[in-house]
């Protein structure tokens, strides 16, 4: 298991490369990567990221360990930034390794669903008009009950 | 004790942290303190419903007891991902 | 949407980072890996996949389509190897972009749920033993009842 | 018409192409006159329910007509991903 938080940026590539290499027990591999997107209207120029140092690492440590504890899993790889990030940017990615993909598809689920309402962060959208906090979504608290 | 403050919550009142002496048993005592401040402290804590609390790092509630807490935290609901 | 039959290796996280770099249209993207697994009491030397030129092709980009069809997906890779693999080594990708993850992740799992029974690949297992065919599972076929 | 076989069924019968002249007029048909041709035939197509069958390149059944078809394909269920 290995817990990134981090202002810089990530290489994807390399990462999902990394976690995927030289396992001969795990047929299974899932990686999530969420990108900063252009949403609508006012274009995005920048997304800023607050988090809670010391918490966001326990925080997603906890998630990964719980995910681990419901699934069989060879390994768990989640990275998160924070700070400055334009549109086109990584915002964060996971990875699970099984020995089946339906585990490693639905941890992968697990840990998104929870970093997305259980994880101390919190974004922040700029565009040309101004800049406002991003609401969290009543679906995306929903999705919790999933699991 | 520290008390924290993220996102809106830290904009409103102005501050990212502050030490605060308080004789409150919970969470919900401590709210109440905080809010009788100021306005601003009174803005941030209007609808508690829309805060969320974490007491030394971890997620709580506004019923948590705060004996032996070092570091209590609000924020608005988290979007991580 | 991208769809490679190939014997060659291919490299997993320049094609991962090739497909997940420069969108700010899609803010989630999944992919699945499948790598040759050393699976159990007789120790795997290599697995053989034959396949069907020509229907391959076809097969896996009319899974790609009907999952585009079906979901709201900006981008679908499909890369999937035959030949001589040993353990260790990746059989095969999948990667989808969406606007949310649901879809991602969704999408992610069809593909791997066809794939698994509709694409036209036979694995031979080969152990210092001996070797045989995999047999299809029948849970994979029951994996397709899900959509 | 050209008949392709795949794993295990190509093993069985021993190639994995052959050109078929044939009056069947669906797969089962076809089935039945290549089994009768000689044992190795017989064992390959001995369970029809343990085989599948692409009608020029599709995936098909027994029923499908041969009307205009220029390539059928016996193998065993597909273990892709």
């Amino acid at each position: 298991m290995r817990i990134v938080v981090s202002e810089a940026a990530f290489d994807f590539g390399a990462e999902a490369a990394d976690f995927a290499t030289g396992r001969t027990d795990m047929g299974a591999i899932v990686t999530f990567t969420g990108v900063v997107r252009d949403t609508g209207t006012d274009a995005l120029e920048a997304m800023e990221i607050e988090h809670y140092p010391g918490m966001t690492e326990t925080a997603l440590a906890d998630i990964a360990e719980r995910a681990t504890a419901r699934w069989s899993l060879g390994d768990v790889l989640v990275i998160h930034r924070y700070g400055r990030l334009v549109p086109g940017e990584m915002i964060m990615m996971v990875a699970t390794a099984a020995r089946h993909r339906r585990d490693a598809f639905e941890a992968a689920e697990y840990l998104m669903d929870y970093l997305k309402s259980r994880a101390p962060f919190w974004k922040r959208e700029i565009t040309a008009e101004g800049s406002g906090w991003v609401v969290a979504r009543d679906e995306d608290e929903k999705a919790l009950d999933r699991w | 004790m520290d008390v924290l403050y993220f996102a809106w919550v830290r904009e409103r009142i102005g501050l990212p942290r502050e030490t605060v002496e308080t004789d409150a048993n919970t969470v919900a005592g401590l709210v109440e303190q905080l809010r009788a401040r100021e306005d601003r402290y009174a803005a941030a804590f209007s609808d508690v419903s829309a805060l969320r609390v974490a007491v030394d790092q971890e997620l709580s509630d506004f019923d948590a007891s705060l004996d032996g807490v070092r570091e209590v935290a609000f924020f608005p609901p988290m979007t991580g991902g």
